[in-house]
């Protein structure tokens, strides 16, 4: 340690830079994950499908996305793509690898919800008059989301958490944000410190905030 | 000079060394953070709250910090500190915390899903402390615990991929610098993912039945 | 009234009711017994329509459940059905529980289902659990409110599948209670069970099932005290 | 210090940027190869010790010297102050310019054509510095511009029609173009009124050690080794003014 | 003998025992009786030192079970004991399942620990499945493999905490025999259970358990015939 100095007020200064980068980080996980939640939907439903066109489509992206490493995807997005002169940004291909992998844990999360209601919720709530619609409505959909919600504030961690692979396609994210400081200034101890702190904040803000969500939302347990 | 050249079975040799390359480290991850995890996984199923809590935020630092800058971090500081550690070693060290981190969860869910009254059952045969530990709650909590134990073990393949960042020449890192010399990342690209998918996907299926097999 | 004639089902190959046929009036308690596997959990998914049937008419106050033309979520509020499987909503209240048909299914106004709800709830016991959640009550209790529930839509006709048969030994008595308290209102019950003196105290006719068909009829007294055939001499001998 | 333990250790560990050619890059037997592997070489050589070349991405220099990864990194570095703040830099062992190379067909005759172009450079470069001083100034956005994780990236990006535009050093651009893959890309205009000059860097504490590589930079321009090298890897004698440059040390 | 004296045990404010006096002589069987959350099970507990106890003193063949110096595992061998969930171990065969404890505890050679498993375990009638996994088993099938598991540490005494209230009632009769079986061989017993009329049948005392304390006990003519106290006759009524 005594031939290293700290040089902090070289990352004070940067803090306003690192800040975009972290609402970039913020901004590319949350909207990956929204668009990977409508995704996972039909995956979900396709997976569960008589159609086999459907089911086979599900399957094939949900075992891509489970079975290959994100950072293979974001490259596969960036260059693999390129060579077929379908050019994406940095921040769409990250995003897209996202998405991408988002949609397939997803899927199999929903899936898993919905099967784990017994059938006997189906029975019991149609034996009150109610159709199909209404059964849905107001019997498995609530519980079902009960259920995924868990699962969906993990895949949203995880999402910002892996989002920091930005930083190896030139995305000006948290992490490249970062890389891009700590190469001109060369203070690399520093900054990457400053950077984990950032996305540990923003991980326990996440956290905390579904945890408030939940506890507003359900209030019954699930047996 | 010749700057680009296309792939030759010159590379077959390259491309393995990398292929070897992230099997060793995926291995020593799993197999250190499994025993780790193992050993932490108890001492949090058997501890008091304030232990637990302590522990919990260790290892959620572990969780919360994305993998590539804790590799960053890692391998800076140790530098810093007077440690120098090839990327291998730093590699390898960060990566098995990072499983021991998830495994450690995995573990004690499983140490807890072994019923109280059955451990009761063992000590009323006289069994002691530790070889309720050793016959009964180890032998059964592993078992429940199995399917997840693969899920946790195929992430680290995947994420093994990141230790390329400090300079290990894993599959990765090795694709990158033929794609550079060839200027073909395609043709590389799905050779490297269809690797990592031939890998993965028969164990992630192995896992399923193995759940399924234990739900009935 | 609800007429059972001639009802066959299968599933897949496996002939599960070859033949049923079966009258219960209005005000009547009937009960059925019968081995498991004989098909009387099958019979009361029928006439609920949760199940299709093979051949057959079941007709439920002139109307055919089974009708192309019937709209069987109308005809289901006229048909209360309680599982052996408790089936309280888990997210819900106990009073949201009983309270959500009424709404969405008879449109019910908030208060009005409320105020259904809470007396239904009250009549079985469960008057000062209404705002708690099921899954913190006993098996008893929930299974209760699975009958305040299906009361709540104030159906003529109930349906209970051994209701008691999942719940422990000291909580039988209480659902049991709850029933007697039904009958004494002059509900029209069908009733599987187990509990042979319950059905015996209860029942204005017992049917014994055996492998998808009627094998005796009568009344209790007839029954359950001198059965005639002796495929319900063994079953009685063995479950007494 | 260092310099004994390198001697005692007998191995140099000695990182480059295999991500810049001609200066550093890998061969067909995915060895490394380049004018700075050679500096490497001719420095271990001259200490007596073994070669280590370790394979750095432009953001791995510094964490790479600090972990004492390498010794020294042979990588193109601009001696900027900002950077000698945390690192010790030798004097200069190279001029560069820094140029644009773009696709046939895009009009870029001076520097101010960048701005309806899509561009790139390599992350945390100084001629990425140096193109957002320049844009700012002329206050333009970034809307229009493209980071690379690393060099190589960056070109495979320009081959693949990511960017029109790319920013790099005169000299990697012109192996580039003899290459016969980038046939369709032309050299453009230098950033105007600046040289990149580079330095070996080293721990910024090791005294003794950074002024044993001063006398060997010396000593490779006074031996005729510069030259020799710059023959091999760019087909050209050094120019009186680069070593005029280095002479001067500036 | 097992002699319990003025034991008093609780969880925190809740206090179960209050006071239990009861000798149980070698070879004799002794039923307890009672409602739930009477302390029954706890009491077994605390013969087998799973729970600790507040006052008073458990003496099994002169050693005192509470006292500190007490080596409690091996006092444990001498007192088997079989619970009302089944627990056996799943990832062991039935044989391994009833020759782990006398190998692991007793430390005898696997050859040894395995003959006196197959012994007891033909005993319970579990003969031909030694090398099946018991989760394939029945409920009846698991329990006597428990008893089985348990008398092959060779206890003089056994503790029974209703063994056959978690089975189906086809599966209770085929346990209960494999009680009968051991009282015949002269075992000495402490059976808690619902059973009346096994109680009855087997039992040289009953204790009828209250609130924490025995409200009656004597032999089964005695508590079960012809209870004295009002309680006792409140219980029986209830579940006869
Ligand atoms: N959805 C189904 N698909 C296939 N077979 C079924 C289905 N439901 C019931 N069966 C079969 O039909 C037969 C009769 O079942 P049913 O549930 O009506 O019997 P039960 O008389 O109610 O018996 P229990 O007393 O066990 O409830 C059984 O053999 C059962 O396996
Ligand atoms: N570990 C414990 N912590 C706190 N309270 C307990 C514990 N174990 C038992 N109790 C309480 O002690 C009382 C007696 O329990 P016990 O299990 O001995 O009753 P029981 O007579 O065996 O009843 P059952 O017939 O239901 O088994 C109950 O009120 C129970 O809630
Ligand atoms: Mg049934
Ligand atoms: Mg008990």
């Amino acid at each position: 340690m005594d031939n290293y100095e700290f040089h902090w007020n070289v990352v004070f200064d940067a803090f306003p830079q690192l800040l975009t980068g972290a609402f970039t980080t913020v901004h590319v996980s949350v909207l990956s994950m929204l668009v990977g939640i409508i995704i996972a939907v039909l995956l979900a439903l396709g997976k569960m499908s008589e159609t086999k066109t459907f089911y086979h489509i599900a399957n094939i992206w949900i075992e891509i996305a489970r079975n290959t490493p994100a950072l293979f995807l974001i490259y596969m997005a960036y260059f693999g793509l390129g060579a077929y002169g379908i050019h994406l940004s940095p921040y769409v291909s990250v995003f897209s690898a996202l998405v991408f992998i988002n949609a397939g844990y997803l899927a199999e999360t929903f899936r898993g919800g919905f099967q784990s209601i017994p059938k006997t919720q189906y029975s019991a709530a149609k034996s009150l008059g109610m159709n199909n619609i209404k059964v849905y409505r107001y019997i498995i959909l609530p519980q079902m989301f009960r259920r995924i919600y868990h699962p969906m504030t993990n895949q949203f961690v995880w999402s910002i958490l892996m989002s920091s692979l930005g930083i190896l396609v030139g995305m000006n994210e948290l992490s490249g944000e970062t890389q891009r400081l700590q190469s001109t200034s060369f203070r690399t101890l520093e900054f990457f410190m400053v950077a984990a702190v950032m996305y540990y904040v923003i991980t326990k803000l996440v956290l905390l905030a579904a945890d408030l969500i939940a506890k507003k939302v359900f209030k019954g347990e699930i047996s | 000079m010749n700057l680009f050249t296309p792939l030759s079975w010159n590379d077959t040799g390259f491309i393995l060394t990398g292929i070897l390359n992230t099997v060793y480290i995926s291995v020593i991850a799993i197999v250190v953070g499994s025993l780790l995890g193992l050993l932490i996984g108890f001492i949090r199923a058997e501890s008091n709250k304030t232990v637990n809590v302590c522990l919990g935020a260790v290892l959620d630092i572990l969780r919360s910090v994305p993998l590539i800058i804790q590799l960053i971090l890692f391998s800076t500081f140790i530098g810093v500190m007077g440690f120098p550690l090839p990327p291998f070693f730093a590699g390898s060290i960060i990566l098995s915390l990072y499983t021991m981190a998830f495994m450690s969860e995995v573990f004690r869910s499983g140490f807890n899903s072994v019923p109280t009254t059955m451990i009761k059952a063992a000590r009323s045969l006289g069994m002691n402390y530790l070889q309720t530990v050793r016959y009964i709650r180890i032998p059964i909590g592993m078992r429940a615990v199995f399917p997840s134990w693969i899920g946790v073990a195929l992430s680290v393949i995947k994420d093994s991929a990141l230790v390329s960042v400090i300079g290990y020449m894993e599959l990765l890192r090795t694709a990158e610098q033929l794609i550079s010399r060839t200027q073909q990342p395609l043709m590389i690209l799905i050779g490297v993912g269809l690797f990592y998918f031939m890998i993965s996907y028969p164990l992630s299926r192995y896992g399923k039945y193995i759940e399924r097999k234990m739900e009935i | 009234m609800i007429e059972i004639k001639g009802v066959h089902k299968s599933f897949g190959d496996l002939e599960v009711l070859k033949g049923i046929d079966l009258t219960v009036n209005r005000g009547e308690v009937v009960s059925i017994i019968g081995a498991s596997g004989s098909g009387k959990s099958t019979l009361l998914y029928c006439i609920n329509a949760i199940e299709s049937i093979n051949k057959g008419n079941i007709i439920v106050d002139g109307i055919d459940v089974h009708d192309k033309k019937t709209d069987i979520n109308a005809l289901r509020q006229n048909l209360g059905m309680v599982f052996q499987q408790w089936n309280s909503f888990p997210h819900l209240t106990v009073l949201e529980n009983a309270a959500l048909a009424p709404q969405v299914v008879k449109g019910f106004s908030k208060e009005k289902a409320e105020a259904i709800a809470t007396k239904e709830l009250t009549h079985v016991g469960l008057g000062d659990k209404l705002h708690e959640y099921p899954t913190k009550m006993s098996g008893g209790q929930q299974q209760r409110l699975a009958i305040a529930r299906a009361l709540a839509m104030e159906p003529p006709y109930m349906l209970f599948d051994e209701v008691t048969s999942a719940l422990d030994p000291e909580l039988v008595g209480e659902v049991l209670d709850t029933l007697r308290l039904l009958r004494d209102d002059g509900m029209t019950m069908i009733c599987v069970t187990h509990e042979i003196a319950f059905a015996k105290e209860v029942s204005d006719k017992v049917a014994f099932f055996h492998e998808g068909l009627i094998e005796e009829i009568g009344t209790p007294q007839e029954v359950l005290d001198n059965p005639q055939k002796e495929r319900t001499q063994q079953f009685l001998s063995k479950v007494l | 210090d260092q310099l004994d333990d390198v001697i005692s250790r007998g191995t140099l560990n000695c990182g480059v940027v295999l991500d810049f050619p001609p200066m550093g890059y890998t061969d067909k037997d995915n060895k490394p190869a380049g004018f700075d592997v050679d500096y490497c070489n001719d420095l271990a050589t001259v200490l007596g010790v073994k070669s280590n070349v370790i394979n750095l991405t432009w953001g791995d220099r510094i964490p790479s010297l600090i972990s004492a990864k390498t010794d020294v990194v042979i990588g193109s570095t601009s001696d900027s102050l900002a950077r000698a703040k945390s690192v010790g830099f030798t004097y200069p062992y190279f001029v560069f310019k820094f140029q644009v190379i773009s696709k046939k067909g895009v009009k870029m005759t001076s520097f101010a054509d960048l701005k309806d172009v899509k561009v790139g450079a390599a992350l945390g470069t100084t001629y990425e510095t140096e193109y957002f001083n320049y844009a700012d100034a002329q206050g333009w956005g970034r809307d229009n511009y493209t980071a690379f994780k690393s060099e190589n990236d960056a070109f495979l990006g320009l081959y693949q029609g990511k960017v029109d535009a790319l920013i790099s050093t005169n000299t990697n651009i012109a192996t580039k173009l003899t290459s016969g893959q980038f046939d369709n890309f032309v050299a453009g205009p230098y950033v105007p009124n600046y040289d990149d000059v580079v330095g070996i860097i080293a721990k910024r504490s090791e005294q003794a050690w950074i002024k044993y590589l001063n006398l060997f930079l010396v000593h490779q321009v006074r031996d005729g080794r510069l030259n020799e090298l710059h023959v091999k890897h760019f087909g050209t004698p050094v120019s009186a003014d680069m070593v005029k440059a280095l002479r001067e040390n500036k």
